[in-house]
């Protein structure tokens, strides 16, 4: 099990109602923490056009999280 | 360089700095709140950005850009917070020696800032309801 | 609208007049006077036009940018007279619903401008001689 | 013969030593004018990147000229 804090964006900080959370979950990757928020707050979004970032770097998301991450989720961009 | 601010954006100060006695050429980008999109007639928007990785990304962006088309000096700001019909949203400045590496840079650095910012906007519609841009499904799922 | 000038240019107060509640983009481009041309020190530069045509011209080169390029305004301003490095020689803006046509209508104005309108311009070098560009072979016979 | 007035523009004008003046001259088209302006005043100009307005109104080389027009003698143009 690892302590992920995970930090949540325009929609997906909507849906889940809430900015910031630490969870405490089985995840290797990004993908399985984006999969634990999913069932957690009952979002259909696939990660498709979704971007994740891991402590401020941008990252993919088959990139490895450690105990102690941060992992920001960022919904589809539409900057301009 | 790029900064993202809440106030208003003041593309005629933002180009003094562009200034330079080797240019011939400016090109100035203003993405501006329209009246209407796809179809649906806007009030207002309210947009959100993650400072941190949009300025490092923006910075990358625009090092890719002066290495594609050489020019002397590029500036972007994006503007976040609740923008009214008619308000600058982002600006984009770049000078250069000739008019093409001006016209490029600026259009490369625009067309890269919309798809890879983390930046996120919601329209507020006449008829009362709102939605983030680019999100239906997670709008869907809401 | 096209408008030529002995006064300088105020691409501020221009850009304002492109203001469009449907307008989502504004492009502008800016000529400045450059201190170098084909490797020479260039002091100040000298414009000439012949006003009736150089309007005319222009006016015809704005609609046919607005059938190619669908924009919601487009105005250009040239200057003419003795400019010194640093100064706005010639400004294009066009406002439009998106900016693909924003950027391509402003481009193809300028490079229309550059070679079509009866303007001419003569180089004063800091090596104290002088030169009517694009025009070698009526110097040669000077 | 016909009384044409040619004006003169940047080099052309400086060329000339005048913006303006009036010929009595042998001309069917816009480039019998220039030939006719070239000897006067020693100008080795070809019409190449030259343009020529008749009355105001852009014309080509060969495009006739009648007694009483304004030719306007434009050199390489250079705008921007």
């Amino acid at each position: 099990m690892k302590t992920i804090t995970v930090r949540y964006f325009a929609m997906f900080r909507e849906n889940a109602g809430l900015d910031e959370e630490t969870l405490t979950i089985e995840a290797a990757t990004a993908a399985d923490v984006f999969s634990a928020t999913r069932e957690r707050h009952q979002s259909a979004e696939p990660t498709g056009h979704c971007k994740v970032a891991i402590n401020d770097i941008m990252a993919d998301w088959d990139s490895p999280v450690s105990n102690g991450d941060t992992v920001l989720l960022f919904p589809p961009v539409a900057g301009g | 360089m790029i900064v993202m601010t809440v106030d208003p954006i003041n593309p005629d100060a933002l180009r003094r700095q562009l200034f330079d006695a080797g240019a011939g050429a400016y090109c100035g980008f203003e993405g501006w709140i329209r009246n209407e999109n796809e179809g649906q007639a806007v009030l207002r928007l309210e947009y959100e950005a993650y400072d941190p990785l949009a300025l490092s990304e923006g910075e990358t962006i625009l090092a890719e850009a002066k290495q594609k088309f050489p020019f002397l000096h590029a500036h972007c700001v994006h503007r976040t917070g609740v923008l009214d019909i008619g308000d600058c949203a982002v600006w984009v400045g770049v000078s250069a020696p000739h008019r093409d590496e001006a016209f490029q840079a600026c259009r490369y650095i625009i067309d890269q800032l919309k798809v890879r910012l983390p930046i996120w906007k919601k329209e507020h519609y006449v008829d009362g309801h709102s939605g983030w841009v680019n999100c239906e499904r997670c709008a869907k799922s809401a």
